[in-house]
Parts: structure tokens; C-alpha cells; sequence
């Protein structure tokens, strides 16, 4: 594939049309992703206000140590994703792939350390639907709080684990010349997705394990 | 009778022939027939099980199915028409086939995204459908909690991820269109020259875009509460049976302006090319469609009035209510003021477009009896509410539908059909739709609930009438289908543009090439030209 | 949807994030009473404000985006508020 | 007296014609603007059809006042129909204090009926004419829907909680009831009667049909029975607090906070006593969910009830 050629599909009239459509599109599917997770921040918030001591009750067997972990690993993801999309822009395909592979590298580490957590959780029989037990009183609602935490931490998961392999298909393809200065459309876009992934941990965090941290 | 013109020049029929040609296009025309056959394929399905009903209510007795058959019945019925036949109709077929036609592009923004979107719709419908032949589900499309969570028997998870799979191709073909309206319209082609289509096609796709998540992600919390047996709905775990009926109509409430939203575009396209006259109030009804999206999203707790919800929440879902009846008059206004002085020629799309109009006023209206909450507590789940949404959703939604399948069939094929069996089949529908709908809102109001296979004997003569109605329906169903496919071997040669419609569509032969336009048009004028077209003084 | 030519604003913002996370962690050890869900939420907020103009350009980006990006937040206020209206009146 | 087309079900309580009244209006309102647009699209489908010759001159295709006007009065109307419905609303949904308390319970798929005074019945309502009722309704398993045409009223009726419906009907005669939100395999069959009675006639009938113990009477010995009191004693020396003067009070809780003791909590203490504990307790009381019937639970608040409280106990949950 020629450095400088932009390939531009049948549909478009040119390069410019072509990216503003792609961008666009991906705002919008974002949009929808948004409301996606609406649907369990909404039942988050009115179990919450229904229940607000058991879900701060039951918040403080989070780690919120290893919750911060994961959200500085997460911010810094971002970082380098801004910095590939950056590199990709301006045609330095070396930095470009070396900032991709460390996203993905981030996001995998963020994977783990979920990993570990979830583990102490099934370990404490702290997920629900798998011999759920509970010390405090009001098991019903604490319930309520991990069935909420596995869904929207599931669903985040996912959508990582989704990033992670776009960003390794995007890794392939710059090392091969696919991108250049002139095009480096998916390298964009794929980012937006990433940064939104971000966005979702960033409220996730305070939601899950800063509930009561001062008792 | 031989064709003419249909075999003498390039389209994207003829483009190839090959299952192959078909199964992989990427061509938003082909696509579009795609969509068509696989729809109504549902609507017929779906159709089926209310013929089944309507028999069954002959009597009071339940003599012709059990109780657990009707009971799945109605539920597939539901589920079959909101989601397999009414959401895709218009947006999928004619949204699919008009849009990049209309703003004058090549095709839509993402072709392969829309393919891709056709093959979601079809996994989806055939994984419920699966579920329907092995055992069917019993819940009602609403999949009320804890019913459908903890209690119900029947198939209910299949269905559920049916239907949540099949949201994904809502949601990619609204993306497209969004899309492709902002950044593909030809040059000249400003917000306001488009075309009442195009923008209720816009309204659509806000909607199905940002309500379509939530029923998935409701869908998807349904499904856990069932499998693992946690309580994120059940009283008896800590949750609320009303979060996910919050939940649930934060979709389905919009999801009734997915369908009545694109026949408006259908109809202001008919009503202003048989009246020859630019449509009343253009910016009007534009608006009114995005404020039909929009405020549409605030109103779903009207479906909750005797639900438990706080009576605050109530009234206040009551007031919103009230006020999406303001676009709705505009549109019904406006299109009444385009036919004065007008010059009205009576083919077959303008009288679906003068059957919708009258329908759809019915069933508006009577949606304030509903938005009335002292009303509604009495009417709430009886054949009121049943008659009114038919009147939306089959009067209104089907009959723009049919409309605009009749109006862009020569579009689409290069083919007439004949023009007199189509007006006596819209005459037999209109006639059915009344008798099979009309006393339902006299049911309604006697008191009959709703999904009742046994009735007290009182209300017989009433789901008599409703029955013999719903026979002359689906006869009337099945002329056009007869006739459109006839069409398609002998009908007479189309011709470019035989209505002499104003819109890029028309500009292109039919049915138009692979690539819609010989050379991209530009736009120099506002759309709907006709009075300056046939005024003597040019 | 220009990227900025120097790469000196991602660490910048970067640097913000960390300070704000460092910051509501911390304040999440002070009891305030109703008061530390809405500083919570408000910190998060503005992280998000900076990932969202920043990273994803909306600074400089067209109003259809911002439109877009606006969107599915606006319909998810709309949600949670008149959902929260029926639960919080409930008698 | 089902014969012939009626179009309005018997009214037979104090609301009902009331609500006629707000259905007519709407009524005459729907025919006057369908019967406007009717008129409007057929009167020019045919005078200006093609080729006709009445004139076309000074055709517009915009009109801002006639634009405005057609969506401030449809605002208006709207208006007067929205603030008619609510406030009609509002009566219909607060019961009188003096309402005679009737208890419900819905389940798959019968409805059983419980009289303060003790009487059962099931799938039959009997009531007096001319006196406010109070249905006090749960589920014992998914949402039922307590409907009934000939007094305009309808409530869902939910597991896990108690809402209630009024009426005061004012004819003696027997009206149907229904149960109208799907609630599975029999939904259908799961109706019934309310007979209106004369007052006299409804005295007599709870005096000759009643079981002879009434439900507090009942739910004294529940108490008894499930060994209530060993903790719950009325001095306040027990393991657990003591429930004279409960109902309707606030109750301090564990952890912070505090409720309104109303049906819905002494229902939650019993089923689950662990969701909330009294401020000063441990949580422990055994779990009742699977050892008490949805009517042995309305007995217990019953008995609660009895042993005093304030007036707000009375109204319970009014949803």
C-alpha cells in the first residue's frame, strides 16, 4: 500500500467526508453506550437512595487501594492513547505503535488486577447467584450493591477487552503502513472508544468504592 | 407485455444475479428489498397469531385454545409485530432505499455496517423465532417482573436474547442514517431544502439511538435476574418490579414514535405530491417531528398510573403527556391546509395518506383520554388501550407504511401495479381496520381487560363484530401482496417518475442505478416546487 | 478535530487527572454527610470534562459532535431525574 | 340489562359518574376536532380535486398565525382537561379516614379477601352501600391489578407491598371485578363479584357469615403461636422492642436513619427483620418468609395496629 495513497470508499466524495463520517459515527454509537450503562447507573442510583446504608455497608469490602490502582493505570492508558492517535497523526508510525502497545499493555494490567478482585470476591462468597453469603443484616440489599458492581464492572471489563483488541489490530496494521499523516482515520476513532472506557471508570470509582470510605 | 426501458439501461437489480449477489451486497437499495422480504415474512407470522385470537374470541368460552396457547399468543403477537415487522418497517426498507437517494448521495455512510445490520435483524428474528416454535413465551411483549423473571415458564430467555440482539441492528442503522444526513448530502442541499422524509427518518434514528441501549441493558438484567436467581426486580431480594417497568417503557414509550414518526415523513411526501402544492408549514413540521422525538422521551410513566408509582410522578408523567398531543395537532393542521387549494389527484398512496390521517387523529386523540389520569385509571390494560395503540400502530404506522411502499414501488421495481385492485384494497382495509378496532374502544370502556381468552358474555356481540373485522383485515392484507408481486413480472413500465414528484428520488431512473446518480446532483431550491411548476405564469 | 502540535497538553491534563484522583480519594476519608456523593460526583465530572476536551478533541471540535457527546449524557439525566421523581414521592 | 350497545358499564359508586363526566367531555372534544379534520380533508379533496375549477388563486403554503393558533388552543384544552383529570385524580386517591379497611390479597390466581371483622371470602367482595371502603392490597407473587368497570377503579397490586383503592359505591346490585395485569397462565379466570349490600344487610351478613374471629383476634394468636412475644414483650424488657403504639411512629434505626412504622415496614420486619434493625437491638429475630401466609402477615399488623399507635397508622401507604 502506497504511503501517501488515502483510501477512500465508494460512498464518499473525498478523504475529509470520509473522516467526519467515521468520527461522527463513533460519537454516536458512544452516545448509545452511554445510555447503555444508564440503564444500570439508573438502578445503581435508585437502590442507592432506597438503600443507602447497606450499599455503604457493603461498599467497604472494596480495596480501594487496588480501585485507585486501577484508575491511575486507566488515566494513564488514556495518556498514551492521546499520544498514539498524536504520533498517528503526524505520521511517526515507530512512536505511534509503541504508544499503542503500552495502552494495551495498561489496559491488560488493569484486566488483572480486576481479575484479582474478583477473585477475592467469589473467595468471600461475595457475588451473588454463586452461594452468596453475607454477614450483615440487610443481606437483601447488599445483594442488590454486588449484583450492581459485577454488572457494571462486567460490562466495563467487556468493553475493555473489546478496546484491547482493536488497539491490537491497530498496532498490526500501523507497523505495516496502513496509517500516515494524510490518514489515520481508525487510529482516531479508536481512541474515542478508549477515552470513553476511561470516562466510564472515572464515575464507576467514586460510585463503587468511595461510597463510606471514613467509617 | 414486454418491458421496456427496465432492460435498456443499468440498475441495481440487474446488476447481478447470483444468491451471492444478493447475500453480499452492500448496496443500500438491495438491501432495502432484503429487509422487505424478511419483514414480511414477520408481519405475516405476527398477523397469524392475532387471527388466532381473534377466532378464539368469538366466544366468551375458551373452546378454540387453552389458556397457556392464548396467553402465548398474544405475547408473540406483541413481540412479532413491535419488534420483527413495526420498528424495522419503514426505517429499514423505505428509510434504507430513500435516504442516500433523497439527499443525493451514492449510498448510505457505513454499506457494510448496513449489511451487517440486515444479518443482526435476521439472527435475531430467527433465534425468537426458534424460541416461538419450541415452546413459545408467555410473558407479553412488556416481560413484566417478577412474572417474567421468577414465575413464568415458557421460553423466556431465548426471547430475550432474541430481541436483544436484534437491538443492535436498530441501533447500526439508525447510526447510519445519522450519519449520512449530516455528511453526505449533495451540494445545495441545506437542513431546510430536505425533504419531511428525510427529517422524520433523522427524528427516527435520535430515537432508536438513544432508547434502544436501555432495552438492552434491561433485557440483559432481566436475563440475570432469571439465570442466576438474583434479586435485581423481585420484592422478595430487596428490588422493585417498578424499576424495571421504568425502566422497560423508557424504551417502549419512544419506541411508538419509532413508529409513527417515519409514516408522518411517508405522509407529508404523499399528501404534498397528490395536492401539487408545497407543504403547509414546512419548518413547522419539521420541528414538530424532532419535538415528537424529544418530548416523547419524558412520558413514559403514563404507562404506570395505577402501577404503584408515587401519584407526584403521576401527574406530573400526565402533564408531559398532555403536551406531545401540541406537535402531533401541528402535523394533522398542516396537512389538512396543504390540501386547501391544492390540486388533488386520487392514486392510490393519497388515499393510505387520507386513511392515515383520519386514523392516526382517532388514535391521537383518544391517547388524551389515556394521558387523562382519572380516565385512565378506568381504561388502563382493558381493548381501550388496545384499540387506541392499533389505531396508532396499524392505522397509523401500517397504513404510512403501505402508503409508502405503494408511492416508491415504482421506484424500487420500474414497475405500476394496477392501480384499481390497490384503491379497492385500501377501501377493504380501511373498512376492516374500523370494524375490527372501533368496538374495542367501546370494550374498553365497559370494562373488558386486556389478554383475556374468557370473557363475561356481556361484551360477545362487541368481539363478534371485532372478529368479522379482523377477517376482512387480513384479506385486505393480502390483495396488495398478491398484486405488488404480480407487478413485478407484468406491471407497466414506471418510468422515471410517474407521480411527477418533486425530490432527487425521482430524478433518477427507475429503478435507479447502482450508484443512484449518473452525476451527483445539486441542489438549487427549497424542496416541493410544484405550485411554481403549474402555475400558468410560470 | 485538529490535533494539537505539541504533546505538552496530554501530560498537563494527565497531571490534572492524578491531582483529581489523589484529591477524591482523599476527601472520601472526610465525613460530610450527604455532601461527599455530590463532591464525588463532581470531581468526576470535571476529570471526565478534561478526558472529553482534551483527549477527544471536543475543544476544538465541530457543534455536532459536541451535540453528539452531549446527547446520550442529557437523555441519561432525563432518565435517572423523572425515575427519581416517582421514587422519591413515593408515600 | 346488558342488552342491546351499551357504552357506558354501570356507575355504581360515588366517583364513577365523575369520571363519566371527564370521558364525555373528552369525548365531545375528540368528535368536535376528528369530525373538524374529516370535514376539512374531504371538503377540499373534492373541491379542489384535479381539474376542478375553483380557484387556486393566492395559495400559500405558510401561515404563521394560523400556525400559532393551532398550537396555543390545543395547549389550552389540553391544559383544561389536564388540570380537570388530576385534581379528579387526587380525589380519587385519597381515602376518607372513616373508610372501612378491608384487606386483599392477590395471588396465582385467586383473590382472597379478608373482613376486619373476621369473615373470609374468596373471589366475592361483599360491601355496604353509602359508606367509604378501603381495599388493603398485596400479592403473594407476581403484580395483580385489582379492577373494578362499575366503580371506575383500578390499582396494581404488588408482592412485597401494600397499596390501596377506595370507593363508595351507592347502588346495592353485583358488579364484576377483574384481575388486569397479566399475571400468567389463568389470568383470566381470576375474577369475581362485589356485592353491594344495604348497610343493614351487610351487618347481618358479617354477623351470620363470620367466622368468629376477627383478624386481630387472629393475629393475637399468630403472636402466641409463633412465640412473638418472648421477645416483644409490652414493657420493654424483652430481646426485641416492645409494638405497643409502633404503628405509625418513627422509628430510630441502627446505623442512622429512621422510618415511619406503616404496613410496609411491619411487613418487611417480619418477612426479613434483618433489612432494618431497631436502634439499640441485635438483629436476632428468625427470617418468617416462607412460615407466614401474605393473610397471616395482614393479621399481625392488624394486632400491631390494636395495641394503639397514632392516626397516621390508619392511612398506611397511600399507594
Amino acid at each position: 500500500m502506497g504511503e501517501h495513497r488515502i483510501p477512500v470508499a465508494h460512498q464518499f466524495d473525498d478523504s475529509v467526508q470520509q473522516r467526519s463520517a467515521a468520527t461522527l459515527g463513533m460519537w454516536i454509537f458512544l452516545a448509545t453506550e452511554v445510555l447503555f450503562f444508564g440503564g444500570m447507573v439508573l438502578a445503581y442510583a435508585v437502590y442507592r437512595v432506597l438503600n443507602p446504608e447497606a450499599f455503604a455497608r457493603a461498599s467497604r469490602v472494596q480495596n480501594i487501594l487496588l480501585g485507585g490502582i486501577n484508575t491511575a493505570v486507566l488515566l494513564t492508558s488514556s495518556c498514551t492513547m492521546a499520544l498514539a492517535v498524536h504520533a498517528a497523526q503526524h505520521g511517526q508510525r515507530r512512536r505511534s505503535v509503541i504508544c499503542l502497545l503500552s495502552t494495551m499493555f495498561l489496559g491488560l494490567a488493569f484486566l488483572v488486577i480486576k481479575g484479582v478482585e474478583y477473585a477475592e470476591k467469589l473467595h468471600e462468597h461475595l457475588v451473588p447467584g454463586i452461594d452468596f453469603r453475607y454477614a450483615g443484616a440487610d443481606a437483601g440489599a447488599a445483594q442488590l450493591y454486588f449484583i450492581l458492581y459485577f454488572l457494571l464492572t462486567g460490562f466495563h471489563a467487556l468493553h475493555l477487552t473489546i478496546g484491547i483488541g482493536l488497539l491490537a489490530v491497530l498496532a498490526v496494521r500501523s507497523a505495516l503502513g496502513y496509517f500516515s499523516a494524510e490518514y489515520s482515520n481508525p487510529v482516531e476513532v479508536a481512541g474515542l472508544y478508549w477515552h470513553f472506557v476511561d470516562i466510564v471508570w472515572i464515575f464507576l470509582y467514586p460510585l463503587i468504592y468511595l461510597i463510606q470510605a471514613y467509617r | 407485455m414486454s418491458p421496456h426501458s427496465i432492460t435498456t439501461h443499468d440498475h441495481y437489480l440487474n446488476a447481478g444475479y447470483g444468491v451471492r449477489s444478493w447475500l453480499l451486497t452492500t448496496d443500500h437499495k438491495r438491501i432495502a428489498i432484503l429487509y422487505m422480504i424478511s419483514i414480511t415474512f414477520f408481519f405475516f407470522i405476527g398477523g397469524f397469531f392475532a387471527f388466532l385470537m381473534r377466532m378464539e374470541l368469538l366466544t366468551p368460552d375458551g373452546d378454540l385454545v387453552s389458556a397457556e396457547t392464548y396467553n402465548k399468543l398474544f405475547s408473540m403477537h406483541g413481540i412479532t409485530m413491535v419488534w420483527f415487522f413495526l420498528i424495522p418497517s419503514i426505517p429499514s426498507v423505505l428509510g434504507n432505499f430513500l435516504v442516500p437517494l433523497m439527499v443525493g448521495a451514492r449510498d448510505l455512510a457505513f454499506p457494510r455496517l448496513n449489511l451487517l445490520s440486515w444479518y443482526i435483524y435476521v439472527a435475531g428474528g430467527l433465534f425468537t423465532l426458534a424460541a416461538m416454535i419450541f415452546g413459545g413465551v408467555d410473558t407479553g411483549w412488556t416481560f413484566y417482573t417478577p412474572f417474567s423473571s421468577t414465575y413464568a415458564h415458557s421460553n423466556v430467555i431465548p426471547v430475550v436474547i432474541g430481541i436483544f440482539i436484534l437491538g443492535f441492528s436498530s441501533i447500526l442503522t439508525a447510526l447510519n442514517f445519522i450519519v449520512t444526513i449530516h455528511t453526505m448530502r449533495a451540494p445545495g442541499l441545506t437542513w431546510f431544502r430536505l425533504p419531511l422524509f428525510i427529517w422524520a427518518m433523522y427524528a427516527t434514528s435520535i430515537i432508536l439511538v438513544l432508547a434502544t441501549p436501555v432495552l438492552a441493558i434491561t433485557l440483559a438484567m432481566l436475563g440475570v435476574e432469571r439465570i442466576f436467581g438474583v434479586g435485581l426486580f423481585d420484592p422478595a431480594l430487596g428490588g422493585d418490579p417498578l424499576l424495571f417497568q421504568h425502566l422497560f417503557w423508557f424504551y417502549s414509550h419512544p419506541a411508538v414514535y419509532i413508529m409513527i414518526l417515519p409514516a408522518m415523513g411517508v405522509v407529508s411526501e404523499v399528501i404534498t405530491c397528490f395536492a401539487r402544492k408545497k407543504v403547509f408549514g414546512y419548518k413547522f413540521m419539521a420541528f414538530s417531528l424532532l419535538a415528537i422525538a424529544s418530548v416523547g422521551f419524558l412520558v413514559w410513566g403514563h404507562h404506570m398510573f395505577v402501577s404503584g408509582q408515587s401519584a407526584y410522578a403521576g401527574m406530573v408523567f400526565s402533564a408531559l403527556s398532555f403536551i406531545v398531543a401540541i406537535p402531533s395537532a401541528v402535523k394533522v393542521f398542516n396537512w389538512a391546509a396543504t390540501l386547501y387549494k391544492g390540486s388533488i389527484s386520487y392514486h392510490t398512496p393519497v388515499l393510505y395518506g387520507f386513511g392515515f390521517i383520519g386514523l392516526f387523529t382517532i388514535g391521537g386523540l383518544t391517547g388524551l383520554f389515556l394521558a387523562s389520569i382519572a380516565v385512565d385509571v378506568h381504561v388502563h390494560d382493558t381493548y381501550f388501550v388496545i384499540a387506541h395503540f392499533h389505531y396508532i400502530m396499524v392505522g397509523g404506522a401500517v397504513m404510512g407504511y403501505l402508503g409508502g411502499i405503494h408511492y416508491w414501488w415504482p421506484k424500487m421495481t420500474g414497475r405500476l401495479y394496477p392501480e384499481g385492485w390497490a384503491k379497492f384494497a385500501a377501501l377493504v382495509l380501511f373498512v376492516g381496520f374500523n370494524l375490527t378496532f372501533f368496538p374495542q374502544f367501546i370494550l374498553g370502556y365497559l370494562g373488558m381487560p386486556r389478554r383475556y381468552h374468557v370473557y363475561p358474555p356481556e361484551f360477545q356481540v362487541l368481539n363478534v363484530l371485532s372478529s368479522a373485522g379482523a377477517t376482512i383485515l387480513g384479506i385486505g392484507y393480502l390483495i396488495p401482496f398478491v398484486y405488488l408481486i404480480w407487478s413485478l413480472r407484468h406491471g407497466k413500465n414506471a418510468g422515471a417518475n410517474p407521480w411527477r414528484a418533486s425530490g432527487l428520488e425521482w430524478q433518477t431512473t427507475s429503478p435507479p442505478p447502482v450508484n443512484n446518480f449518473e452525476e451527483t446532483p445539486v441542489v438549487t431550491g427549497e424542496p416541493y416546487t410544484y405550485a411554481e411548476e403549474e402555475s400558468p405564469g410560470g | 478535530m485538529k490535533a494539537p502540535a505539541s504533546t505538552a497538553v496530554y501530560f498537563r491534563v494527565t497531571g490534572g487527572l492524578f491531582l483529581l484522583l489523589a484529591l477524591t480519594v482523599s476527601l472520601a476519608f472526610v465525613d460530610m454527610g450527604p455532601l461527599n456523593i455530590v463532591v464525588a460526583m463532581t470531581i468526576a465530572v470535571v476529570k471526565a470534562l478534561l478526558v472529553v476536551l482534551y483527549f477527544m478533541h471536543v475543544k476544538s471540535a465541530d457543534g455536532v459532535t459536541r451535540a453528539a457527546a452531549c446527547a446520550g449524557v442529557l437523555w441519561l439525566i432525563v432518565m435517572v431525574a423523572l425515575t427519581l421523581s416517582d421514587f422519591l414521592t413515593r408515600t | 340489562m346488558m342488552h342491546g350497545f351499551p357504552i357506558f358499564p354501570p356507575a355504581a359508586s360515588t366517583t364513577a359518574h365523575q369520571v363519566d363526566a371527564l370521558f364525555t367531555g373528552l369525548l365531545i372534544m375528540t368528535v368536535f376536532f376528528s369530525g373538524l379534520i374529516f370535514f376539512c380533508i374531504t371538503f377540499f379533496a373534492i373541491r379542489y380535486r384535479e381539474g376542478s375549477k375553483a380557484s387556486r388563486a393566492n395559495a400559500r403554503s405558510e401561515h404563521l398565525p394560523l400556525e400559532l393558533a393551532w398550537m396555543i388552543i390545543p395547549l389550552g384544552i389540553s391544559f383544561v382537561f389536564y388540570v380537570w383529570a388530576s385534581t379528579l385524580f387526587a380525589k380519587m386517591h385519597v381515602a376518607p379516614p372513616d373508610a372501612t379497611e378491608i384487606y386483599v390479597v392477590g395471588k396465582q390466581w385467586m383473590w382472597k379477601i379478608q373482613h376486619q371483622q373476621g369473615n373470609r371470602e374468596i373471589n366475592e367482595l361483599h360491601v355496604p352501600a353509602g359508606r367509604p371502603v378501603k381495599l388493603i392490597m398485596t400479592s403473594q407473587d407476581v403484580i395483580h391489578s385489582f379492577f373494578v368497570p362499575a366503580f371506575r377503579i383500578k390499582q396494581d397490586v404488588l408482592p412485597g407491598r401494600y397499596s390501596t383503592e377506595w370507593f363508595q359505591a351507592t347502588t346495592p346490585g353485583v358488579y364484576h371485578f377483574f384481575c388486569s395485569q397479566f399475571c400468567g397462565t389463568s389470568h383470566a379466570s381470576m375474577i369475581g363479584d362485589v356485592i353491594v349490600m344495604e348497610p343493614s344487610q351487610y351487618e347481618r351478613w358479617l354477623a351470620g357469615e363470620s367466622t368468629g374471629t376477627p383478624m386481630a383476634s387472629s393475629g393475637e394468636q399468630l403472636f402466641r403461636q409463633f412465640g412473638c412475644a418472648t421477645c416483644h414483650q409490652a414493657n420493654n424488657t424483652g430481646r426485641g422492642p416492645s409494638l405497643v403504639g409502633l404503628m405509625g411512629s418513627r422509628v430510630a434505626l441502627e446505623g442512622g436513619g429512621a422510618v415511619v412504622a406503616d404496613r410496609e415496614y411491619v411487613q418487611e420486619s417480619i418477612l426479613n427483620p434483618a433489612a432494618k434493625i431497631v436502634r439499640g437491638y441485635r438483629p436476632l429475630m428468625p427470617v418468617f418468609r416462607n412460615q407466614l401466609t401474605a393473610d397471616q402477615v395482614s393479621q399481625l399488623i392488624e394486632y400491631i395496629r390494636s395495641l394503639g399507635g397514632s392516626p397516621v397508622a390508619a392511612e398506611g401507604s397511600t399507594q
